[in-house]
This record gives structure tokens, sequence and C-alpha cells, in this order.
């Protein structure tokens, strides 16, 4: 069954288009990604998803609902839920509280105290900064708030917008490996990413997006024998 | 003179708390709106000219409808937040410029508006506490405390503990900070950003509402008394830290005091003076803010 | 060997509590790339502050071209030829791309006419020179950072601070940075280098310095630091090993 | 494009000039005179304000300081008028380099409310001062000579706008201030000194606005703390360079100019509706900051196309020497 | 310009911070007007003149009072002008009358620094404060037990810095020892000033200020609890504006005046006396009228007693100006207000000092005159009775 279900959406920003006509769909329990090049118009999918910008045509259907047009706190209490590009956090807060505004929702709120003791433990790092506000985080520390900020919601779906940018590759991977744990555990799980090559082998499915369109999709696998694929993406 | 000390910091501290009450609202919905709302001081007039008119038509004390002019205020703010809002996250421009010329527009028409309806003349809402004192001479002090100005600080002090609480221990207050910090990530995370906001500066505008009543109580009420109330509610929430809640109660009574002060025992024909200066040093000091806590 | 252009002598960086940079020496020859590795965290924006002008040193010295510029404002070290980008774009969002450069162009070029043509011509080097009109803010991030190294390049400096310039950029995109890089270098300009990309950093760099929490842990060429036990546990992770 | 502007100006400025030969009301060309100084009090506020980007919620400060010292110079030291309204100007010029330096060093609301503070404090010096005639204010000597008035305002205001525009718009200065608008800790690292540039923006706001504070003086004959150090030209620069656009020249003055019109003819000919005036001047503000947020210049004139891409043969001739190897074709790898 | 009626120009604060001064002063000047017209027009050998007003803000900005001036006279061709209610708009617009030699009465600005710049087309029916001030202090030293001590405070504007200073050059002549004297900052609380003066216990206060701070005045007193023998204010605390806002609070507080709605006074122009005029008020505006209006009523009756003395028609010229000038700085006229008669030289030039100042007193919610002698409607009650106990 799929979970997400977008069907021939177009964005606007002002006069420009920046999305046309996109259709895919994501099924429960997988991982997919999507891939391209820069300014393709990943975020901006990831944003209508989210009802963060409006979309000007098209349908977007969570678990069998309609969410087009529904603004994005009603959208993320459905259980979907974005980490944002560039990690958006709330850089007066603490970490702890950073964290603690993840479980805002009342699905979210009554197990925060556990959801919160599970992320410190994937993220110890966070523990020992827990009363450092935000803003003085480095990168690498941001991003890991970031995620476990999303967790907090308690989420069916989490979107992950480039998440692996700036992080040092021990992190990298432990990103990727954060990720497929959380797939493994049943999460559904919707990857926007520049490292193709982890993003490819990880996985379930692909869809490759270049000026505003879909180009190209199909297994991980599949793609990487792509030759096309491999010269616009893979860089050699 | 020294035997007018007490006197002096009991009449210092009594008129922080009027400046508490002018302030904290207003820094509440900076803090979260990013919006310096030049019509503070109007909020603070039709809040008067309400319990001042219910008064008269009732005859009961404006003290008793403070509830009423809440709920009211608290709808008409409500119901303008959108509008500010649209104003504040327009792309284009200097949105926080234009939420401030916005304000600024807002604050000219509710004059002009009051000045039809309400006329040019000074007021004074009458009530029981305006009638009555304490008197500290049986503890050996030659202090005075006014009951409404007593009352004025426990309002005062009530609205800041209130409102602390529902920032720091509620959900509703977490969800307040996120938005205030970043509106979407605060979406993202399922707050409803229009809502919150709208809750915001309904609440502000009903306590600023209130604070009106007691104002009239305590001093007087016309069309034209906005623009005082204006400027020192500014200059409460800058010297506390703009949006810095805590900060207000202290950056209040320090203008009180030093007022009461310096009209004591200086000349008080500088005392305004004394107040500018002192808020400028301060801020050169400390630019964020008494406390460097201010957004 | 001629006198290192720059030298980084003992600098240490604390806030309140925290030592971001600690005791940290390494110095960077004329023409060379140096790459600065380091887990996240490990201070490596907070030294680029420090060699910047953004932060002076707790402790420690900058030597730059023999003078000690430890603690001079950053517009005086734009003027002695040390240009940087931010790890966290910061394009002036209100203006084109082109009076973007056109500012940092100012530094060379007094003249408006001067300093547009030669803003041009850097923006036709990176690439950007058919976004020359548009408005910064409308960039997207792989704009935003051609838009760091322009304005960075406009300044014409002689040793260039790049933190993260590739981060967020496809391969091809990537690609076309480090080439842009290696062109800078063919130049002769000296540049240090932050990036958590292997593959660019392994590549371009002539010689790694590795920070870990604060301290740096290792220092030498590519090869030496890759095979640096203590820089794979901290940094590389097992797989990369 | 450029030409046509030019021309338009010129006109402009020709009618301006030869206006009063035309026209021989005292009341017009009065009328005239105020709205001359109001564009002169727009522009020069939004040097500071719309291209440096700091909210002076004080600019009224200088206005009066300029009014107070010619006031001071004429009546106590017996200056001629000439030699008194450099010394306005100069004036304001000091404040704002001794205020500047802390107070330029506040961002956004704080600054714009320490401004104010310092204006108001201002204020209470002149109400406790003898030399400025405290609360009574002060008088000055009457010269009602409407034409004079006219064409000094108008040279002032005139050259005001010539000096801005070239600056602003000509020289790399007004560039490097929008620079300094947008991000100031980035424009450190292109090599400006933030500190020195946003002093320099501030003192060349102040002078002009206390030179017409001083005209001002001259002209009304009669100041005091409340109608010179008043929130009033604070806040009404504040509208007019919004309503017609922040960081141009041209739209504080059509700023200016609607909005001083529309409460000229207000005033002139609506009087019985004094009160409906604040009503609608309050819902015109908040309107047009909901309708038009970029001003009205900012949305009468959609930004032009911006500059043209130099023809590649440029390239090769002139390249500086630093850079021809950056743009160096791809063989020299 | 031929027309059959006087158009005269009446330039006032009807926005800003004077607003209130501003709108009672127009009161003053619409009454008359329609009291005139009521009665045909001014009578001018025998034809009737009918009066139109046309007004011009001045914003309670001088620049604005100079412009509307301007306008008045350079547009609307009116015949002469009622002027403005502060002091500030005056001085601005008084050298602009000046020059197009257009006679002005102003029936409220008090200060006298108008006065002393010697305007020759500048008239004033109320006298300057520092011709009225010494009365009701003296009043205040007749009673019984003399007063000893006084504290004196003042707002920081022109007119009741004035005011607090014309208190305590009275005070010293009249040996009340003065244990305070301060300017206060406008508009703000003086509760601590205020607790500073009760440490003193000073048997009077008196008190220079505008409307708003009046109120808070009295309320501070009260809420710290001091009740000196005798609190002394200035006109304001006359309009009933004031006595409805402080109710109770407001007995048995002193004021100098020149008029109040039962002055004694007897006239042959429009009011019979001053409670004709105070009917009238009551009529028109639900107010009896205070000093204020009733002086600025009182400049249009100088008007047209000089116009009917020298017989000048609509749309005068300017030898016929000249004349009325002579005749303003001659006339002697008895009005509702009492008596009208211009100083012609000192430092009172051209201002109203015809009239006796009084000590009024504010008793059982109505205006009562207790002092100079020769006007007083009611013994003065003192000392003032205790807040607590009313
Ligand atoms: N706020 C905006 N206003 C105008 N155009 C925008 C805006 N945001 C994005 N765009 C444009 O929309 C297009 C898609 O941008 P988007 O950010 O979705 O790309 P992306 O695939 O996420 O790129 P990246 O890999 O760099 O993050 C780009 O051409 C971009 O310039
Ligand atoms: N202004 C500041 N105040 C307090 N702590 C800071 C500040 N700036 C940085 N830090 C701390 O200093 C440490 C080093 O930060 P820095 O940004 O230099 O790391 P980095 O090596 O650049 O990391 P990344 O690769 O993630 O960008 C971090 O722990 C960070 O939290
Ligand atoms: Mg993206
Ligand atoms: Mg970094």
């Amino acid at each position: 069954m799929n979970l997400l279900d977008v069907n021939g959406i177009s964005v606007n920003y002002g006069d420009i288009q920046a999305l046309w006509n996109i259709s895919f769909s994501v099924a429960k329990g997988q991982l997919v990604a999507l891939i391209g090049a820069n300014g393709a118009g990943k975020t901006t999918t990831l944003k209508s998803l989210c009802g963060l910008i409006p979309t000007a045509s098209g349908t977007i259907h969570y678990d069998g609902k309609l969410v087009t047009g529904m603004p994005v706190h009603k959208v993320v209490d459905l259980g979907i839920t974005l980490v944002p590009e560039g990690r958006q956090l709330f850089p007066k807060m603490t970490v702890e509280e950073n964290l603690l505004v993840g479980a805002y929702l009342k699905r979210a709120h009554g197990k925060r105290a556990q959801t919160l003791k599970r992320i410190y433990e994937i993220f110890p790092r966070l523990e020992e900064r827990r009363t450092q506000t935000a803003e003085t985080l480095s990168g690498g520390e941001q991003q890991m708030v970031a995620i476990g900020r999303a967790l907090m919601q308690d989420p069916q779906v989490i979107m992950f917008d480039e998440p692996s940018l700036g992080l040092a590759p021990i992190m990298v991977q432990e990103v990727f490996k954060v990720i497929q744990e959380l797939h493994k555990q049943g999460l559904t799980i919707f990857l926007v990413e520049q490292n193709v090559h982890q993003t490819l082998k990880v996985a379930d499915y692909c869809y490759v997006m270049e000026n505003g369109r879909i180009v190209g999709q199909g297994t991980g696998k599949d793609l990487e024998a792509d030759e096309s694929i491999r010269e616009a993406y893979l860089g050699f | 003179m020294m035997e007018l000390l007490p006197q002096a910091l009991t009449d210092g501290i009594l008129l922080g708390g009027i400046y508490i009450t002018i302030a904290i609202a207003f820094s509440l919905t900076y803090g979260v709106m990013h919006v310096i709302d030049f019509a503070v001081g109007e909020w603070i007039m039709f809040g008067a000219f309400t319990g001042y008119y219910l008064n008269k038509w009732t005859g009961l004390d404006p003290f008793l409808f403070l509830p009423v002019i809440f709920v009211l205020y608290f709808g008409v703010g409500y119901v303008i937040q959108p509008v500010i809002h649209r104003v504040l996250s327009g792309t284009k421009g200097n949105p926080f410029l234009m939420g401030l010329v916005f304000t600024f527009g807002l604050a000219i028409m509710f004059r002009g508006l009051a000045l039809t309806a309400f006329g040019f003349y000074s007021n004074s809402i009458p009530s029981a506490f305006s009638e009555g004192s304490f008197n500290l001479e049986p503890l050996g002090l030659t202090v005075t405390i006014p009951t409404v100005r007593l009352v004025g600080l426990a309002y005062a002090l009530g609205i800041t503990l209130i409102l602390h609480y529902l920032l720091k221990k509620t959900n509703f207050g977490l969800g307040v900070r996120a938005l205030a910090q970043h509106k979407d990530a605060a979406g993202l995370m399922g707050v409803n950003s229009k809502r919150t906001g709208s809750y915001v500066y309904g609440i502000y505008v009903g306590i600023s509402a209130m604070t009106g009543v007691l104002l009239g109580c305590i001093l007087s009420i016309g069309a034209q008394m906005g623009n005082e109330y204006t400027i020192f509610a500014f200059f409460v929430v800058v010297l506390a830290g703009m949006g810095y809640l805590a900060g207000v109660p202290w950056a209040a009574l320090l203008l009180g005091l030093v007022q009461s002060i310096f009209m004591i025992y200086f000349n008080p024909s500088h005392t305004l003076l004394a107040v500018f200066a002192i808020l400028y040093i301060i801020l050169l000091i400390s630019p964020r803010g008494l406390f460097g806590k201010g957004v | 060997m001629a006198e290192p252009i720059l030298k980084v002598n003992s600098v240490t960086k604390c806030f309140g509590g925290l030592t971001a940079v600690d005791d940290v020496s390494f110095s960077v020859e004329k023409g060379e790339i140096v790459g600065l590795i380091g887990p996240n965290g490990a201070g490596k924006t907070t030294l680029f502050n420090v060699i910047s002008g953004y932060y002076a040193p707790t402790k420690g010295n900058v030597i730059f071209q023999g003078n000690d510029i430890s603690g001079k404002p950053p517009y005086d070290l734009a003027g002695v030829g040390i240009g940087r980008t931010f790890q966290v774009v910061k394009p002036f969002a209100g203006l084109t791309v082109l009076e973007n450069v056109t500012i940092a162009s100012f530094l060379k070029h007094p003249k408006k006419a001067d300093a547009e043509r030669h803003a041009w011509q850097v923006l036709e080097t990176t690439g950007l020179a058919d976004r020359a009109n548009v408005s910064a803010a409308g960039l997207t991030l792989a704009g935003r950072k051609r838009l760091e190294i322009s304005k960075a390049l406009a300044l014409e400096p002689s040793f260039l601070l790049l933190d993260e310039v590739v981060a967020g950029l496809n391969p091809t995109e990537a690609d076309r940075t480090v080439e842009l890089i290696m062109k800078l270098k063919a130049q002769g300009l000296t540049i240090l280098i932050v990036e958590h990309i292997m593959r660019v950093i392994m590549n371009i760099s002539d010689r790694l310095v590795v920070l870990n929490f604060g301290k740096k842990i290792a220092e030498g060429t590519p090869s030496e630091v890759s095979s640096d036990p203590h820089v794979v546990q901290a940094y590389f992770g097992e797989e990369a090993a | 494009m450029k030409n046509r502007g030019a021309t338009i100006l010129a006109i402009i400025g020709a009618a301006l000039l030869i206006l009063p030969l035309v026209v021989h009301d005292t009341f017009v060309l009065r009328v005239l005179t105020e709205g001359v100084m109001w564009i002169g009090l727009a522009i020069a506020f939004d040097v500071i304000a719309g291209y440096t980007g700091y909210l002076n919620f004080g600019h009224g400060a200088f206005f009066g300081i300029g009014a107070y010292t010619i006031g001071i110079l004429m009546m106590q030291a017996h200056l001629p008028f000439w030699a008194a309204l450099p010394a306005g100007g100069v004036a304001a010029g000091i404040v704002a380099l001794i205020a500047g330096i802390p107070t330029l060093r506040l961002k956004g609301a704080y600054f714009a409310i320490a401004t104010w503070a310092l204006s108001r404090a201002i204020q209470q010096l002149a109400l406790n001062m003898e030399m400025t005639g405290g609360p009574d204010g002060m008088r000055l000597e009457a010269f009602l000579n409407p034409q004079f008035f006219y064409y000094l305002m108008l040279i002032t205001v005139g050259a005001t706008f010539a000096i801005l525009w070239y600056l602003l718009e000509r020289a790399p200065f007004g560039l490097k201030l929008k620079a300094i608008r947008e991000d100031e800790e980035g424009a450190k690292a292109l090599g400006l000194n933030p500190t020195k540039l946003k002093m320099q923006s501030f003192i060349l706001s102040a002078l002009p606005t206390g030179i017409l504070g001083g005209i001002y003086a001259y002209w009304i004959t009669f100041i005091d703390p409340s109608s010179t150090l008043g929130d009033l030209v604070s806040d009404q620069a504040v509208v007019m360079v919004v309503f017609g656009g922040m960081g141009t020249l041209f739209g504080p003055a059509l700023g200016a100019i609607l909005i001083f019109a529309f409460k000229t003819i207000f005033w002139a000919y609506l009087s019985d509706f004094q009160l409906l005036y604040l009503i609608i001047l309050g819902a015109l503000i908040a309107i047009s900051v909901i309708f038009i947020p970029n001003g009205l210049w900012g949305t009468l004139v959609k930004r032009k196309a911006g500059a043209t891409r130099p023809e590649q043969k440029a390239e090769p001739a002139s390249e500086p020497a630093a850079l021809s190897a950056v743009a160096a074709p791809e063989e020299g790898n | 310009e031929q027309r059959n009626f006087f158009k005269i120009g009446v330039i006032t604060e009807l926005s800003g911070d004077l607003v209130t001064g501003g709108n009672i002063t127009k009161r003053g000047y619409d009454l008359w007007a329609q009291e005139v017209n009521a009665k045909g027009g001014i009578e001018i050998q025998g034809k009737k003149y009918p009066v139109k007003l046309v007004y011009a803000d001045a914003q309670s900005n001088p620049a604005a009072g100079a412009a509307a001036a301007e306008r008045l006279i350079t547009q609307e061709k009116v015949d002469f002008i009622l002027g403005p209610y502060s002091s500030g708009v005056t001085l601005a617009v008084a050298p602009v009358v000046d020059k197009y030699k257009i006679p002005m009465i102003t029936g409220s600005a008090e200060s006298p620094l108008i006065w002393k710049n010697k305007f020759k087309y500048t008239f004033g029916t109320i006298p300057p404060i520092n011709f009225t001030g010494a009365t009701s202090i003296k009043t205040l030293t007749e009673m019984k037990p003399a007063p000893k001590t006084i504290a004196i405070i003042g707002s920081n504007d022109a007119f009741s810095k004035a005011t607090a200073e014309s208190y305590k050059a009275a005070a010293e002549k009249a040996k009340l020892k003065i244990v305070k004297f301060s300017i206060v900052p406008s508009g703000q609380d003086m509760t601590p000033l205020l607790s500073a003066v009760r440490s003193m216990k000073p048997d009077v206060i008196a008190f220079g200020g505008h409307d708003e701070e009046h109120v808070k005045f009295v309320k501070a007193l009260k809420q710290i609890g001091y009740t000196p023998k005798a609190l002394l204010m200035h006109c304001g605390i006359t309009d009933k504006a004031f006595i409805d806002a402080v109710g109770k609070d407001g007995e048995q507080i002193f004021g100098t005046t020149c008029w109040t709605g039962t002055a004694k006074t007897k006239s042959k122009v429009l009011w019979p006396n001053a409670a004709a005029y105070a009917a009238a008020s009551q009529k028109a505006f639900n107010n009896p009228g205070d000093y204020t209006q009733g002086g600025c009523s009182a400049a249009g009756i100088a008007f047209q007693t000089a116009l009917q003395k020298i017989g000048a028609k609509p749309g005068m010229d300017e030898a016929t100006r000249t004349k009325l000038i002579t005749a303003l700085e001659q006339i002697d006229v008895q009005t509702f207000y009492g008596r009208v008669k211009f100083a012609t030289s000192g430092e009172f030039y051209h201002a109203n000092v015809g009239l006796d100042p009084l000590t009024v007193q504010i008793q059982g919610g109505q205006v009562k005159t207790v002092g100079p002698k020769a006007s007083v409607e009611a013994p003065a009650i003192y000392p003032m009775k205790e807040w607590k106990s009313r």
C-alpha cells in the first residue's frame, strides 16, 4: 500500500515554475530516495509535501487522505515529518528544549520522556550538550538535533533533506546507519541526498529529478548501473 | 532627607509595578511575533475607556470588569493578528520595519477614532480601591502605600507569573517559544502558527486593555494618553532585553526607582533626562538589555 | 624553503568554559593547498574565524606573510590579502549577484565602473555570470556557495580560506568546484580548505591538518593522514579505512 | 532610460526654479517651501535608514539641534544668518559623530529605541537649559521673505539630493552601505569597515538635516522643544520613507511629496474633518504597508533588468593582472 | 474684496498635543459667532453684517500655525483673526499677521512672552499669567489661621512653568515660606515628588499644570494621603470636565481665574452677564464654559466693538485695519467676561488688563469665587477637608 501518493504537482515561486507535474509514490515501510542536481527542485518537493509551500496543481495523498492545501501543522499531525535542509533549529533554545518541541503534538507528548532517552542513546553527544543553546553547536551537532527532534514526533514517515550535508565521514556513516536503523524499525523514509553513492546503496527505490521534473526512477541497483545516471550524478 | 528613603523606594517600586503592567504583554508579543507594536498605548487607552464607560453605565467597580475587558480585547487582538502576520511575513521590503510602520499607522488611526468617539477631555475611573491606603507607621516606617497602587503591583506580578508559567511550563508555551524563533520549523513540529500567533496577540491586547483600566484608576485617562505609555513600554522592554519576559519586572522596577529617587533627591525637572540617559547608557554597555538576553 | 605564508602558533580559542581550539600550530607554504579536517565540532570554523580576524585568539598568534595579524579586524585582513568564505553562506540577500561581487571588487578597484567590470570577470570564472542580475536570495544552495567563492575571489586575495564550499553540491557540481580550486592553485593562490567530502579533500590537498576536540591530532600528506589510526578512529570511521 | 530620467529631473528642477516668478501667492510658496523641506528630511533620513539599515527614530533631534544652533548663534551671539547656518549642519554632524560611536553598535529595534531615547534626552535638555529658553522656546528675528526661503530651501535640498545621488547611486559608497544593511559580519570579510561606514552615513544623514532645521528656525521665527525636538520630524520621516520606498532617493522624495500634499490639502480644505484626518492618515499608512510593502517607488518602478553583461570580446585585453590568471582559458591548466 | 459678511480666520489647535485647549478655544469663538449671527450680525452704521468663521488647524505646531495664518490671510482674505490657544503657536503667528497687517486677538494664550515682544497686530483677552497669579496667593494669606508654608510645583511647559513662577513671586512677596519649588517634566506621575513634599508638611500646595496633570495631581495627593490646608491650581479646575473627572476629590480646591459663570459682570454686548453666557454655553456644548472659552468669546466682542466704533465694513483695506488697531488700543468695554481694555505699553503690551483676577474654589461641584473681597460669592472653606473623610 502506498503511504504517500503524489500526483502531478506543480509549484511556482512567483513567476518561476520550480516543479512541473511531478508524480511519485512511497510505499509503507520503504526507503525511497530522491536525487538530482542542485536546484532540481528536491527541497521544493519536500516542502510542498508537508504543506510549507502551496502547490499550484496536482494532489498529494498521505495514507489515503488528501493533504494538498493543508497547513503544515495538520500535515505533521498525520505522522509525516521533515528534517529540513539547513537544520532549522530553534537557535536560542537548548538542545533539550529543541528536542522537547519535537514532542509538541499531542500524540507524541505522552511518550516524550521515553523517546528522549532513546535519542540520547543514538546520539550520546547530544546528552553531553543538552544545556547548550542550539546556535552555538557545530554543524554536525546541529544535524543530530534536527534528526532527534523529528524522531521526537514519533512519525510514520520521515523525510530527510540532505541529512549528511556538512558532516564528517564518520558522522555520515552514523547518519546513514541511523536512517537504516529507523527503516528497519518500520519507519517509512523519504530521503533527499547528494551523497548518491551511499543513497543508492540503502534505498529501496529511487527517483531522479532534473529541472523540476522526474526524469528517471528505479531501484538503487538499476540506477547505479545506468550509464547516464552515473555520468550525471556520480561524477565519474 | 534619609528618612524619606523608605517612601522613595516604595514609590519607585509601585511605579515600577505600573511599568510592568504596561510592558509585560508587550514584551511577549515582541518575543513571539517580532512586532514592535506602536499601538500598545492605544490598546491601553481603549481598555481604559471601556472600563470607564462600563463603570458609568453599571455603577459597578471597574475591577469587576477586568475579565470582561480581557475577553473582549482578546477577541479584538485575535481578529487583528492575521493582518499583522501578513505584514510581517511578507517577502518584500523589510518586514520588521513594515510591522513597525503598520502599527504606527494603527496607533494614529486609533488616536483619531478615540478623539472622535471619546472627546478630548481627561477623565478618571473611580474604584473602591482608589480610596484607602496602608500606613506602615506602626512598623516605625513613614511609608504610605496607596491601596490602588498595591493592587496594581499585585496585578503586575500576577500577570508576570501567569505568563511565565504559560511560557515555561506548558506545552502551549513551548510552541510559542518555538514559533518565536523559527516559524517554519515550529510548523514542522506541529505548532499552528496562525492560531498560536493570534492567541499571543489576543493575550497581549487583552492584558494591555486591562492595564488601561488600572491606569485609569491610578492616574488619568484621555484619548491622547497612549503615546506616553507607548514610550515607557518600549523603554522597559528594551531595557529588559527585547522579548525577554523575565527581564521586564527588573527593568520596570529600575525605571520606577530611578524616577522616584531622582524626583526626591535631585532636581525633579531632570527626571526624564535621567531616565533617558540611563536607558541610553545601559543600552550602550549592554546592547541586548540589562541581562543581555534580548533577541 | 621560503618563509611560510601563514603560521598558526599555539592558537587557543575559548568560549566561556569551552575550549573550541586548543593550542593548535601549523603553517601553510605559499602556493599549497592545505586541508583542515576533523569531526564536527572539532573547531575548524572557529580556527578560520581566528585566522580571518573574526575572533581574537585567547592564546597564541597568527603570522601572515611575516606579520602578526592576530586580533586585527577582518576588513584589514581582507586588505592584506586574506579572502574567506562562510560555512553558513552570507549573501547580501537584497542585492543582485553582481552587486554582491562588485562590493568585494571595490577593495582593489575603487571606481565603480572598474569594480563592476571586474565583478563580471569573476562571475564568468565561477560560472555565475548568467545569474548576475538575479537577487542573491533567489540562488540555490549551489549558487550561493559559488557566490561565496566569487566574493572571496573578487578581493584578489593571495590566501584563501574555503569553509565547506563543496558540501551540498552534487558530484558533477562538486567536480566543477574542484576544477575551479585547482585552477586557482595553478595561479599561485594559497588555500586553506575545510571539507568533509573525502573524495574532494583527499584529491586536492597537498597536506592535511586534522583537528579533534580542538586539538591538532595529525598532520601530513593525505595518504599519511588516512592511514593514521587516530584519525581513522576519530574521523573516517572503520568503513573508510 | 538614464537620459529620460535626467531630462525629467531637469524639467522639474527648472520648473521649481522659475515658479516664484509665475506664482506670487505667498501661501503656495510657503507650502512648497515646506514640501521641499520634507523631501530633504526624508532623503537625509533614508541614508541611514534605507541604505544602511539603521532605523533612526531620533532623526528629529538633528533637525532640532540645527534649529537651536542657529537660534542661539543669531540671537545670543548675534551672528548673521549666513554665518550661523553652516554651524547648524556642523552641530548636527558632531552630535551624530559623538552619539554614533556607541549607538551604532546597537542593532535593529535596539538602535531605533536608543536613538529615540537620545532624541528625547536632547529634548529634555532643551527644556531645562537657560540658553534655549527652556519650555518657552526661542524667538528669532523675523525675516519673512517667502522667495528667499523658497530658494534657500530649494537650493539646499537640491544640492543635498545631488550629492546624495552621486554618493549613493553613482559612487561605491551607496553599495557599500547596502552591504552593511544586508549583512554586517559578511561585509567585514570583503574589506568593509562597518563602523566607519555607518559613522559616515550617520553624519551624512545628520548634516543636511541640521541645516534644514536651521533654515526652518529662521523661516518660522519661533522654535521650542516640542515643535523642533519632538517626534514630529522623526515620525513623519519614517512614514514618508516607508510609504515612498526605502533604500532609494526617489522613493522618499515621492513619499514626502504625496504625504505632505495629502496632509496639506486635508488641512487646508477639509479642516472641518480634522479628526477624520488622523483616522484616514493612519489607515492610509497601515493599508499601504499591507499592499505596497516595497513602497510606492519600488512598486511603480520595477527594478530594471540590471547591468548588462559585457561582451566576451572585452575580456582578454582589459583584464587586471591578478584575475587574468583566474579567468585564463582552459588550456592554461 | 466686496462682501456683506465679515470673514474671520480662526487659528487654533484642533489636533496634536494641545487638542483639548484648542477645542475649548474654538468653542469660545464659535459661541460668539453663533450669538452674533443669531442677532443678524454685527451692526455697522445701521447695517448688519453676519460673521463667518474660517478655521485653520495649527496642529499644536508653530509652523502649521504660521502656514495657517498665511493661508487665511492670502487665500481666504479674512478681515481679521481669532488666535491660537497656545503661546508657542501664537509666537509663530504674530510675525505673520504683523507682516500682512492683519489684526489678531487671541482669547487664550497667556504666556508673558507674547506681550514682551510687542507685536503691533496681536492682542489678547486673557491677562498674562504673571498678572493674575498674585491674587489667589493673597486670598490664601488672608485665611485664618494664615498659612505659613507653601510648596510650589509646575509642569515643564511654557504656561505651567510661568504659573508656578508667578505663584512663587507672589508667595515671596506675601512672606510665605517656600518649602519646595519644583518644575517637573510634563505628564509624569508626581507621586514620589509629592511624598517628598508631604514630609515638609506645607500648609499650601500650589500647582501649575494642564488638565490631565491636574487630575493626576489630585489623585496622587490623595493616594499618598496628604491633605494640605489649601490646594491651589489654576484656571483648568474651573472646567466642568475637571470637576466631573475627580468628583468629590475636587472639592475645596482653589484656582486662579478671571472669570466664572457666576462672575458679577454686566454688559450691553451680546450676553448681559456671565450667567447668561454660561447658560448659552451649556445649551450649545453641554458645558457652562470656562475662563479660556469665555476669553475667546470676549475676543470676538472686542473686535465687534472696535469695528462698530470705526464703522469698518467687511473687506477692510490696510488703512482701515490700521484704524482698527488704534480702535482696539482704545476700547474699554464691559462684557459678560468683564472689562476688556488692552495695555498699550509695558510688559503687558496688548494684553487685557481690564480684568480683576479672581480666586475661586470648588464647592459642592460648583465654582465659587472666594476672593478678592469685592467679588466673593461664598466664604472660602479652609482648611481643606481630609481626603479620607469625604
Ligand atoms: N524562495 C525561492 N524563490 C524563488 N526561487 C526559488 C526559491 N526557492 C527555490 N527556488 C528555485 O527553485 C528551484 C528549485 O530549488 P530547490 O531548492 O527545490 O532545489 P534543490 O533540488 O533542493 O537544490 P539543492 O540541491 O541545491 O538543495 C531552483 O531553481 C531555485 O532557484
Ligand atoms: N560562539 C560560540 N559560542 C560557544 N560555543 C561555540 C561558539 N562557536 C562555536 N562553538 C563551539 O565550538 C566547537 C567548535 O565549533 P566549530 O564551529 O569551530 O566546529 P567545526 O569544526 O567547524 O564543525 P563542523 O564541521 O560541524 O562545522 C563546537 O563545539 C561549538 O559548539
Ligand atoms: Mg535542496
Ligand atoms: Mg564548521
